[in-house]
């Protein structure tokens, strides 16, 4: 357990990485210390959160995440995760990069529509006791999503239902199941589709997003509910 | 005599980038599959489309097909086809 | 049968007028070689030496072009921006085209030092139930998107409208907006000899080289086909970073995005506007084909590329970070004080062309007698038709059943308005974006816009109108107007009807920026755009920044409570 | 005994979509076409990656692009892929 004022969050930058910015922002008003990581160091991750930002890494190229996947601090996120120093939060390309990596189950490719998708949906939380949200009392969240690869698909019930942590109201996307966002087995690794760091000031129109990182302060250091 | 209607054909439509078009995407894996060790001297990308046309004849069908990877599927000034007869399953 | 064409047979199938070709020789006080046409025919194309704008645009500011873009300054801060057009493009291949033309006014940002932070558009297509035109009109939208939403620019606003005159040459205006600190401005002029030219980004092949290759056909008897250009956003988004790091370095002097022929008019401009001569090394250019032409290199436009100018032992930095970020690098030249501009094939090697840089740079100037076109005046002399009240359902149905006020969603919803979270006013919201300036209570309002039905009716009095539009769009959110940029969508210059329109629009702007007080800071031309064999209608795009000063004060279009009151105010 | 080293051998991998994976763009250009009544029945989107690999020898090329093609190329929750020789030119 850990002083809040103390805590500190690492988001890695790819190249093409473009919500690296927003994600320091909105850790910042959250009161983490943040830093940024490059991603072509294999380190050690010293962080009691490490965010994998939106964007598209290596242009999305080949696959959305595919290869970024392949970048040296891959393998440091991968050992953070086993030794279960800390929490991992990916975020649009963040969760393509790790159901690519195999850190979470399934993958996302193309929406139904084939059409890039900006605009703010209503998601369900159905998991409330994950290190990411937790003592909510809200049901329904309202987050911004913006992508054209957020089709959740996973095959060989490769997915335990208890892991969907948020679910789309009105599917947007052809999610299997309306999944907007799952943990894993651990419950140490979070990928979500839709964007709360866009959510996180009363300027930019919502404040939801502040839930999602207040649960983890909350998880982090063993604080009771605080807020909210 | 009974006329051969409506059979369906199939044909693959390779799309390639025309010579000398810059390929975003071949370039960026070349760059990963180097720095991952692999002795690649080139990526290129292209579209593999799979098309079933209905039509009287296969000669029909291949016109068909020939008339859609030309309008449709490719933009003459960027990209070349080639079009390749799948055998029906 | 190359050899058997002249030099000026050569000049004139490269689109050099047979004035401007024994004006050349006459400045030179020699016959160019081959080489030194290809150039001169790039850089004294309209395009590069706004020949025919050039005596107009004067009257608007005669600082026009000597950077990249306009700026207002708000606190310490510098607020870039510009509009330009890839309407041609488009026209060809709407994805790349439209796509492109993201990737060249963010470039234009990048090189004042701006990080871009914003970008609208400003869409005009054909009839949309012509299945050619709704072909057109999705791939730039999706080329738009693709691209935008990738480099991390959010698209904001913009204006989509149809009509038949666009039908086969649409209309693809882009306009970005990017931040700087004031004080840390980058300049795109040389600032003395004996400097490397630096060159940075994707390499470089036989993308978009217009009438040359065309020209190029007829002389080597092969199907050259102007290539077209593809756009790498990636590499942008990696283009940008750099860049942005690279201007941190001391020693770094200079930047230029290398737009409309590339290495040519960077590094010409370049050196001419800091009153020195340059010398460039073919060899080191980094190059996608080994067989490219040396004409081609210079005047390839392929997309993602940057030049700089650094003093020397700075470049070891400049390096490092290009490896960073996957983009290549390359020493291309030097900066001398002879006053010409000299291409070799590498530093010791043949020179294949030495130039005045005066002459190459400064492409002749045109005035045409303009005629008012008969269309306007019979125009003039209609009537307004005679409604009735009765008829005013029949109206109200016609009007909205027209596609240029429904709804937009399905254009930006695919376009990220979000990403930076700066956006505080999304798409119909308001008349106006709005971002914030993050740690300030400030925030900038942008528009864009147009009317082709009044410009087209009027000139002069249509372009006021839109200046006022824009004014107004930033009103109705709060926001104090501060400056103009213009992008002038014309047709053929050669024209004295569309040479008058030219004339009237750009009187227009000008009073309409007088009697407000807004300065027009920024600006670029577009011409040749038609429609079958006749021009397009006078196509002037506005666009428009404006300052709040306080986000608290912001207001949006909605009504609020039951109750209140509705006022029209205005005449 | 000279070495054959450092040939270089080309490949195609064709990637396509998993059996019942929903293709958006196959979907999108049918309705287009039969919009234009092409008398189409099925399309389906993959990609042709084209790959030059160096090596000692043909075994050897191939055993790395079929690693590459596994590895890197596509994504089995999504997609399967076939490897074709390509004749060096
Ligand atoms: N091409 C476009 N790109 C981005 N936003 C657009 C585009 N076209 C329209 N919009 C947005 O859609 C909204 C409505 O636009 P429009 O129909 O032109 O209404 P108005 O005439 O009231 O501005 C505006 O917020 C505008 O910025």
């Amino acid at each position: 357990m850990k002083n809040g004022n103390l805590l500190t969050a690492g988001i890695i930058v790819f190249p093409g990485s473009n919500c690296d910015r927003d994600a320091y922002f909105a850790l910042t008003i959250n009161g983490f210390n943040v830093k940024y990581i490059w991603h072509d160091f294999n380190q050690l991750l010293d962080f009691d959160l490490v965010f994998i930002p939106g964007g598209f890494s290596y242009g999305d190229y080949l696959r959305v995440g595919a290869l970024a996947r392949f970048s040296p601090v891959m393998s440091s996120v991968e050992k953070y995760i086993l030794n279960k120093r800390g929490l991992v939060l990916g975020v649009c390309n963040g969760f393509q990069i790790l159901t690519e990596a195999g850190v979470l189950p399934g993958v996302l490719t193309v929406n139904t529509s084939h059409r890039f998708i900006c605009k703010d949906v209503e998601v369900e939380i159905i998991n409330f006791d994950t290190p990411f949200i937790n003592n909510v009392q809200k049901k329904i969240l309202t987050l911004p999503i913006a992508h054209k690869e957020g089709r959740y698909i996973v095959i060989d019930n490769k997915l335990d239902p208890t892991n969907i942590v948020l679910k789309y109201k009105e599917n947007p996307n052809g999610s299997f199941d309306d999944v907007a966002g799952i943990v894993n087995e651990g419950y140490n690794v979070f990928g979500l589709m839709p964007h709360p760091e866009r959510a996180c000031h009363s300027v930019l129109g919502s404040e939801d997003g502040n839930y999602i990182f207040q649960s983890i302060r909350r998880y982090l250091t063993g604080a009771e509910s605080i807020n909210n | 005599m009974i006329k051969e209607k409506h059979k369906t054909f199939g044909f693959e439509v390779k799309v390639k980038l025309r010579e000398g078009i810059l390929d975003p995407q071949g370039a960026t894996t070349f760059k990963v599959l180097r720095r991952l060790n692999y002795n690649v001297e080139s990526v290129r990308f292209g579209k593999s489309i799979e098309l079933e046309i209905k039509e009287d004849s296969y000669e029909a069908a291949k016109d068909k097909a020939r008339e859609i990877a030309y309008k449709i599927l490719t933009n003459p000034v960027l990209e070349d086809f080639e079009i390749i007869d799948l055998i029906r399953k | 049968m190359q050899n058997q064409l002249t030099i000026k047979e050569i000049a004139l199938e490269l689109g050099l007028s047979s004035d401007e070709f024994y004006l050349i020789e006459e400045k030179l006080g020699r016959l160019p070689n081959e080489f030194e046409t290809y150039l001169f025919s790039a850089q004294w194309s309209e395009h590069c030496g706004y020949k025919h704008s050039k005596h107009y645009l004067k009257k608007i500011n005669e600082s026009f072009e000597s950077e990249n873009a306009g700026y207002v300054q708000i606190g310490g801060k510098a607020i870039v921006f510009k509009v330009e057009s890839h309407n041609h493009p488009s026209a060809v291949e709407p994805y790349q085209g439209a796509a492109t033309g993201i990737g060249g006014i963010v470039r234009d940002i990048l090189a004042m030092g701006a990080r871009p932070i914003a970008l609208l558009d400003s869409l005009k297509f054909g009839d949309i139930s012509d299945p050619k035109v709704k072909n057109i009109f999705e791939g730039v939208v999706s080329g738009i998107s693709d691209y935008g939403n990738s480099i991390g620019v959010p698209t904001v606003g913009g204006e989509t409208s149809f009509n038949e005159i666009y039908s086969t040459n649409p209309l693809v205006n882009v306009m970005c907006v990017g931040i700087a600190n004031k004080n840390h401005l980058a300049s795109s002029h040389a600032d003395g000899p004996d400097k490397l030219l630096v060159y940075i980004g994707s390499k470089t092949g036989r993308d978009g080289i217009h009438g040359a290759s065309f020209a190029s056909k007829k002389l080597s008897g092969k199907d050259d086909r102007p290539s077209v250009q593809v756009g790498d956003p990636f590499t942008e988004k990696n283009l940008i970073e750099a860049t942005l790091e690279i201007l941190q370095i001391k020693g770094v002097r200079a930047c230029q995005d290398m737009g409309a022929a590339g290495i040519l008019s960077s590094t010409s401009e370049m050196a001419y506007k800091g009153g020195v001569g340059c010398e460039l090394y073919l060899d080191n250019i980094p190059k996608r084909q080994e067989d490219i032409e040396p004409w081609e290199i210079m005047l390839s436009e392929s997309q993602e590329r940057m030049l700089f100018l650094v003093n020397p032992g700075a470049e070891k930095k400049v390096e490092a970070i290009c490896n960073k970020y996957l983009i290549d690098f390359a020493i291309i030249g030097k900066t001398v004080s002879t006053p010409h501009y000299v291409v070799k094939e590498n530093s010791e090697g043949r020179i294949l062309a030495d130039l005045p840089i005066e002459v190459l740079v400064n492409a002749p100037e045109y005035y045409r007698n303009n005629t008012i076109p008969s269309t306007y005046i019979l125009n003039k002399a209609k009537k307004y038709p005679n409604t009735k009240i009765k008829d005013i359902d029949k109206i109200l149905k016609i009007l909205l059943s027209n596609h240029n006020i429904s709804s937009k969603k399905w254009v930006y919803q695919q376009y990220d308005y979000k990403v930076g979270t700066n956006t505080i006013l999304i798409p119909e919201q308001a008349d106006s974006a709005v971002l914030w300036l993050k740690n300030t209570q400030k925030a900038i309002a942008v528009t864009i816009d147009s009317n082709e039905l009044y410009t087209y009716l009027d000139p002069f009095e249509g372009t006021k109108n839109v200046v006022y539009e824009a004014a107004r769009n930033l009103i109705s959110v709060g926001a104090k107007p501060l400056a103009i940029t213009d992008n002038l969508n014309f047709g053929d210059p050669d024209d004295p009807e569309v040479s008058w329109q030219f004339e009237k629009s750009i009187e227009g702007l000008i009073e309409a920026s007088k009697e407000l007080f807004i300065p027009v800071v920024s600006g670029n031309v577009s011409f040749y755009n038609s429609y079958h064999e006749t021009s397009i209608f006078p196509t002037p795009v506005i666009g428009m920044i404006g300052e709040i000063k306080d986000i608290k004060k912001l207001v949006n279009l909605k009504f609020k409570d039951y109750g209140d009151l509705v006022y029209l105010i205005g005449k």
